[in-house]
């Protein structure tokens, strides 16, 4: 269960591939969690997009796990040592035991700037101010600012385990032809405008 | 006794404690939170699964701060007759035994099990709180869903009338119905006390409303609840059994004259529920208010 | 005296969804100038979260951050409009 | 200890009634089906007869009759309900919620085979739906036993330690409505020997508040269920000595209250079985001895918790079991005959075992039957 | 023969809806209780939108969804419905009418554990409780299998040899809301599969009335009851052949459809599990056997009938069992458990057996856990 | 379409073979009889738990001509809507779909089932014949039973009031209801067919007099039932959710007035079940039989 | 074609209970000279156990005495009083 | 299950005796065994009183069987060949079957005389016209004559196997004070009428 080999590691050697995901009930997050494992499973992989459940309400943190690999995935539990974590929303960052994600791995967090906690810290952050463009582009519902399609274009850029094409595909899949549009830009512009830097 | 918003600074002890885990903008918990926060010292609590099971906390300890039992979804106001039963056997029938429970029990799974408390003449009460919809398992069509409704098991708009459990409670002989809604606490209120006053089965029906459900903002959950009561889509009243009258409650009074009612629409477009709500659909919805209103005007 | 069996049970505590300030994205501020202390924002607050007013001593409503959720309700009921809704984080 | 008996000639729902009678509950919540409706009727009138100073809760359903037990569980007074077959079917959900809840209620079960068709007459298929809700199972052989084991029920559920729920078993019919003798003790020495439920298991209580059943995550969910898994253990412990005390003072015992073995210690056959095909078993017993057979038996009273310990032991000593199921469970075997096969083979003890099922749906298992099916055993 | 398939990503509900979706079934009722929700909600929107042309009756309880699909099955047509935890035992009674009555409704379980406390998370005491029921019961370890199980279930069941209910059964939450890839025939293809249920099992009909489940004396009742035994021996032929044809037709199989073996023929411990568990146990096996620990798998994928002779034949071959079970028959041992070592007694098996108890109220069971539990089963 | 006496005689064919199991003097088969009886053709039966499930036979056959599926205790409505819509997808909708069960289902353990069948408007009728007690189990009380009946459960008399399932009906908006007596089978005939020729959850309940467990002669079944309609204790309406309105039947009309009935104890004397019924219980019949007058008055 | 499962299915069948006419202890006698053929009696026969009046064919009332339970309803209704209860055996 | 021994031997041998009745539903049959099996108690034996239940209803046929034993008895089927057979219903006769039991035990008849079937037979037969000795002592409910308790006493007179001071006794204990008295005058008259004839 502890982390084995490095993110790159794991990769060359077709190892599995776990991610945490933290956002906000409300926001999405387990619907963006979903169109990851589809688009990773356009690029070929085998994919899996756990919700946490819990009694999660609009508004608290609710965690969701990723799987990736190339070999059908027969694993089922909660993912305890990601190797990558996907931020949401920047203040949570503190529900997540950044100890147990992969020194190698990424952490891509919706906010301009590495977070207090992280500086120093030597992690590989990826950067993106998901919120921005999501109210630019107008995904707003009942006063939430949805950032999980956007965040999705930052996670892709962050971690390449998917091209953005399938990202995009997945996207447009889901939402279909009239609301796909504006979710796919947000993904695009979130994956063009994402820095990943050192902390 | 008429209930005032002073009285309501007045309560025993605090029955729902803070940072409980219902949705912001909670209709129910609101609700709650003066009712049994009136008689926090002397209640006690019967649950039966539905949102209330859920925000009254998990793992750590619970939010409600009185005694309270939760049961299967069917069985709560039979749990609250054995309990009631035991406390009287025990000399304690000065503790009131109150079911807390939504639609989905009190509409349609229990509505044998409340019949039949009610056929007893336990003394018990029951207030169901109603968001229209099974709200803790995501919002499927319940038997208080009214026509036009979006739900998860009715997408295209629900078509059914609601159920209307005031009338059957009524009609079953229950010694005191009320309806009430989260926009007038006072007056929910005073009938929960009054409630608690009379021996037997009593019954309450209160509409909340339900951010995530209704679709709608948080913000607006007492406004829109306001708004029901204004259209006439939710009257309020009283009924007793001694009387078998029905006594329109004072917010209500004015709205049994469709002329003084707010548009419907005002109502709907608040709340995502009712998105794409069909002009027919509209007009089913009013037909089966103006029901109501006609089986409520046979026993003013 | 034996010890009784292990059965789902709890106890009342505060808190128990932690601190449900954390599930805000907007929270209320409320202009003194405004408030007329009428305590319509304490009531109809779902989260209790809301210290009411004392006329007697002056003292206008405040918030309890810790637990409140940011619903929104006290601002679209208060009368005077004294109650503002700030996204977090401004 | 020399205590005053009479005997009466009774029906075993009679002597249900009778066990729930000298108890004193306080509340009592019930609704009729054939074969247990006696006892209900018996209950009513005791209450509308002032015998009995107790709250009967005439429910509109079984879900609501164990509904309405549990709420007085909860008030912290001892509480009494039956059922049968549909009945206790629909009350699924409360059953489970009872077990696992560790509510002390005590609830006869008078066996019937379970729909469709419609068949009143009985088979174990109903009680044994619940082998996993736990709940104490005892079946019974006779009224005598119907009296004691409702008795002893009491005793055993309340105490703290245990605090599980008793389900007395008596078959339908054959045992409910059929008359015979039935000693009685005088209710003041049954309720000295069960003594007043004056220290509940639990106990709703306004000024310390608790709720009971909210959301539980895994942690304190499986340790509320590890924590049966032990008290089913120590369960084994209580009924023996229960038993034990029982026999002390009334003069009355069913083996070690675990088990009832009959004959010999060791035979060539041993006839496993429940309820009242246990007593006819004795007959064939005797019979078969006569007829130069070495055969004995071995009941099993309790089935829940299931005396492992006591069945191994008898096991070893004999050539051959027959276990005969009178309920089934379809796609595999007979319930009883299963579990006696697991507790052998986990034992490591070679006695074979026959598992047969017989009577269904209230077919007569005469023991002549019984004989029959023990000749076929020895051969094979 | 070649198929077209499409995959898509879904969850295990996602799945189950699907397979319901493609079977056509004119009538389904159905009542939400988490995790089995998104099922309801799926079928009810292919109903509203038309994609599937169907009565779909919102009904107040899980009693009545069942109640209702009987009546479907009553006259004749195909019926769906599915439910979990607290929604089974509320039905309790119309499953044993159902799998008596041997109507052939198609009913995956959701498998959530009992209350009480609430608790929304998997074990199988839900499903294992309705082990009497005479329901096939197919435990599912992912997404995929959920899709193939049940839309084999509709060809088991429907067969007029066979005529049982079928309850595929799936991990809440591990299975139902975790998304994964599934491969999907074309609609067409999945329904050529299990064809139109055109030769009725039972149909009601005015011109040639008939009463169903009428007062049945025992000799009647037995016989329907013996026939159910006998069918069940059929049902595992039947869900062999079925499995067969599926995996000509769609190239998927699991083991032979009773069991899925994994690994080595031969091993020094054998894991057997039901669900995800055995799943996640093909992981373990793989890392045991890196570490140089000779550990193979059984996952018993059909539960009812229980597959005797496959576990009997897998078992001569291994030197040791452990047998996990995510559920308990409180009061004496894990189900699973307790019914390998009764085939294994039954036939003279000496392999050794041990019963461990995980993941109930949802605890997690990973498959580190499953290596420290084969490790101390290898060491013992 | 009032049925007449000659009508009764055109059946299809009969619906209720001789030599069946009800005992002798059986309002409940008598009622059967005629009904089910005048549509016998196109018909399909659900029967809950109750003595119907046992009169119409066992073991080498039954007396019920008709389709029929017996059912768990709670479960007919819900086999009935599963019934009628697979009828409906299969184009047979013209097949009448009834429910025939006693009053223990109706208005005890399966009255969820019933409201539920009614709130989703299903296109069955559900006949109670009530014999105000759980006969096939030997005469306990049910929610039917009225004031001052001695049953088994409660042999110094019931004190709880008769539930009413009618009104609840009307309260949860059925279709139709009405109520009938086996004293009248012109007027049950004619409001069964009636029911049968509209869309939608139909209800009557008709009192049938039950020998055993009244404690009668069997001679005298008929002769009670009709002092149940003289005495005003059983009032004969008919109800339509299109008017919200009650219609007195003929037999019925005149008892509306108080001074125009027979007197209580005429109907009490014939029944064992009333032996020893005391003065304030026949007053507490009579004030709960007003009760029932008064409800009903609001709706004519 | 595969043969169904064994149900508990019964088809309908006249006397399923016997001849219910053995559970009699009384049994009805018409008096031809006061039946006016109003067919009330047949009416109300839980049993069925009454052939009707034909006035065109000017027949009265008879009884299936294999069925007739012998409950006394037919006498007691029958508006000319023209039936009559009589002991089995005499 | 068949007839091993004779009753007489039977009760030489402190061997089971076993009864078979026939009544009319609601005529108070089961009512009789019940109160026959205490009288036994009384006796000091050990007795049993199995009815058959079915769908019975007023006037069908019901069966009952009856067990007395010197040891407990641990028998629990019907009775498939019993000693002696109780006829509360001379019409019933032909609903048992005669030729299962005993030849030496006694068949009590609610009749005054032998009934044609048995005629020649060399049976011993009790009779006793019971149904008259209820009419007079008013023994009758809703049209209905009460023979259960008058046959109790044709059968203690024709068996022997219960004295008739404790079927007395029993008769008393069940039916109260007040009732008790016509009761017991009816087993009384019955047991001093009842006339044992070989036929
Ligand atoms: C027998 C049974 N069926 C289904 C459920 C699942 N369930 C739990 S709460 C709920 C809906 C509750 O709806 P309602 O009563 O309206 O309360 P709300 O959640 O809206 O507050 C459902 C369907 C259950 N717990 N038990
Ligand atoms: C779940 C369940 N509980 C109890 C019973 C037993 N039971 C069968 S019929 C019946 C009473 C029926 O009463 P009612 O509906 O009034 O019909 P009646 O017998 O009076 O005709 C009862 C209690 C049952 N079959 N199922
Ligand atoms: S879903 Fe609705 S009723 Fe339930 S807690 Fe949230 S707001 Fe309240
Ligand atoms: S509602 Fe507005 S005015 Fe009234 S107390 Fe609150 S903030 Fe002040
Ligand atoms: S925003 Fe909502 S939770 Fe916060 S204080 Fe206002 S009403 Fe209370
Ligand atoms: S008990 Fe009553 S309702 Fe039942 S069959 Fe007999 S007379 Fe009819
Ligand atoms: S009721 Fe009387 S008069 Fe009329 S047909 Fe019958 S016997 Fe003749
Ligand atoms: S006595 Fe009864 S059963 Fe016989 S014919 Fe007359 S009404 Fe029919
Ligand atoms: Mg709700
Ligand atoms: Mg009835």
């Amino acid at each position: 269960m502890s982390n084995e080999k490095n993110t790159a590691e794991r990769i060359r050697l077709d190892l599995m591939i776990e991610v945490i995901q933290i956002s906000r009930g409300g926001s999405g997050g387990v619907t963006g969690a979903k169109i990851l494992a589809e688009a990773a499973m356009y690029e070929g992989l085998d994919a899996q997009a756990i919700p946490k459940y819990g009694s999660e309400r609009r508004g608290a943190a609710v965690e969701a796990y990723l799987r990736f690999d190339t070999k059908p995935i027969r694993v089922h539990s909660p993912v305890y040592y990601p190797q990558h974590a996907l931020v949401l929303d920047a203040s949570l960052l503190d529900r997540i035991d950044v100890d147990k994600v992969d020194k190698d791995g990424v952490i891509i967090i919706n906010s301009n700037e590495v977070p207090e906690s992280l500086k120093g810290s030597g992690r590989t952050i990826a950067l993106v101010d998901a919120s921005r463009i999501s109210r630019e582009l107008g995904l707003i519902l009942s006063g939430f600012t949805l950032v999980n399609m956007t965040m999705l274009g930052a996670f892709v850029k962050g971690t390449e385990i998917v091209s953005l094409d399938n990202l995009l595909k997945a996207i447009e899949n889901y939402w279909g032809e009239k609301r796909a549009p504006k979710n796919m830009e947000a993904a695009k512009r979130a994956y063009e405008e994402t820095k990943v830097v050192i902390a | 006794m008429p209930v005032t918003q002073k009285d309501l600074m007045k309560t025993p002890k605090k029955a729902l404690l803070k940072g409980h885990f219902a949705c912001a903008g909670c209709g129910s918990a609101l609700a709650f939170r003066h009712a049994i926060g009136s008689i926090a010292d002397e209640v006690i609590l019967v649950v039966p699964a539905s949102c209330a099971s859920v925000y009254q906390g998990s793992g750590k300890g619970v939010a409600f701060n009185v005694p309270t039992v939760n049961t299967a979804f069917a069985a709560s106001d039979a749990v609250a007759s054995g309990i009631s039963r035991a406390m009287k056997k025990k000399g304690k029938s000065n503790l009131k035994v109150v079911v807390w429970g939504g639609d989905g029990s009190a509409a349609d799974i229990g509505i044998a099990t409340e019949i039949g408390a009610c056929d007893r003449q336990e003394n018990i009460l029951h207030v169901m709180y109603s968001n229209n919809v099974y709200g803790n398992t995501g919002g499927q069509r319940s038997g208080d869903t009214m026509i036009g409704a979006r739900t998860t098991t009715t997408p295209e708009g629900n078509t059914t009338p609601r159920k209307m459990v005031p009338f059957i409670m009524m009609a079953n002989n229950a010694r005191y119905v009320a309806t009430a809604s989260a926009a007038y606490l006072e007056d929910f209120v005073g009938k929960f006390k009054k409630a608690l006053s009379l021996d037997g089965f009593k019954f309450i029906q209160i509409d909340i409303s339900c951010p995530p459900n209704w679709r709608c903002e948080s913000a607006h959950s007492v406004k829109i609840s306001r708004l029901g009561v204004q259209t006439g889509i939710w009257p309020l009243f009283e009924w007793d059994r001694m009387t078998n009258n029905v006594v329109l409650s004072t917010p209500s009074k004015k709205y049994e004259v469709v002329e003084n009612r707010v548009p419907i629409t005002e109502w709907t477009s608040l709340q995502g529920r009712f998105r794409g709500i069909t002009e027919e659909e509209i007009k089913a919805l009013k037909t089966d208010t103006e029901r109501q209103w006609n089986f409520i005007r046979k026993f003013l | 005296m034996t010890e009784g069996p292990s059965q789902p049970k709890l106890y009342p505590i505060e808190g128990v969804a932690g601190k449900t300030g954390d599930w805000r994205t907007f929270y209320p501020v409320v202009d003194s100038e405004l408030c007329i202390k009428c305590n319509i924002c304490w009531k109809y607050c779902p989260d209790n979260a809301i210290y009411p007013a004392d006329r007697e001593k002056d003292q206008i409503i405040s918030f309890d951050y810790d637990y409140c959720k940011g619903c929104g309700i006290c601002a679209e009921e208060c009368p005077k409009d004294a109650i503002t809704m700030i996204p977090e984080g401004e | 200890m020399v205590v005053k008996h009479e005997t009466k000639t009774m029906t075993g729902n009679d002597a249900a009634s009778y066990a729930a009678l000298y108890a004193k509950p306080e509340v009592i919540a019930a609704y009729p089906i054939t074969p247990q409706t006696t006892i209900v009727e018996n209950l009513s009138r005791y209450v509308d007869e002032g015998k009995l100073d107790a709250e009967f809760i005439i429910v509109e359903s079984e879900h609501s009759a164990l509904a309405a037990c549990m709420g007085a569980a909860w008030s912290g007074v001892r509480t009494f309900t039956a059922t049968s077959s549909q009945g206790l079917l629909y009350m699924a959900e409360n059953v489970f919620w009872t077990g696992y809840g560790r509510l002390p209620i005590i609830m006869p079960v008078v066996n019937r085979c379970l729909a469709p068709g419609w068949n009143i007459w009985p088979d174990f298929q109903d009680s044994m739906a619940f082998r996993d809700a736990g709940w104490i199972q005892m079946y019974t052989k006779n009224n005598q036993e119907v009296f004691d084991t409702t008795l002893q029920a009491f005793k055993i559920s309340e105490s703290k330690d245990i605090a599980l729920p008793s389900m007395p078993c008596l078959d339908g019919f054959i045992i409910s409505h059929t008359s015979g003798q039935v000693q009685l003790p005088t209710p003041e020495d049954a309720y000295e020997f069960i003594g007043p439920y004056s220290d509940p298991i639990i106990e709703i209580d306004v000024d310390n508040p608790w709720a009971f059943g909210a959301m539980t995550g895994p942690e304190q969910y499986s340790k509320n269920r590890k924590d049966l898994i032990v008290a089913m253990e120590r369960a084994k412990k209580k009924i023996v000595s229960v038993h034990k005390e029982f026999e002390e003072r009334f003069g009355r015992s069913y083996g070690n209250g675990l088990v009832e073995p009959y004959g010999d210690d060791v035979a060539d056959l041993t006839i496993v079985s429940l309820g009242t095909i246990g007593d006819e078993t004795h007959e064939a017993v005797d019979r078969l001895n006569e007829e130069g057979l070495n055969v004995n038996a071995l009941r099993v009273r309790t089935f829940r918790p299931f005396p492992e310990e006591d069945i191994v032991e008898f096991a070893k000593e004999n050539h051959k079991l027959l276990v005969i199921d009178r309920s089934a469970s379809f796609g595999h075997a007979g319930q009883l005959g299963i579990e006696v096969e697991a507790v052998l083979k986990r034992n490591k003890v070679d006695t074979p075992v026959i598992g047969i099922i017989r009577g269904l749906g209230g077919e007569d298992v005469p023991y002549t039957k019984i004989m029959d099916d023990a000749k076929e055993s020895l051969k094979g």
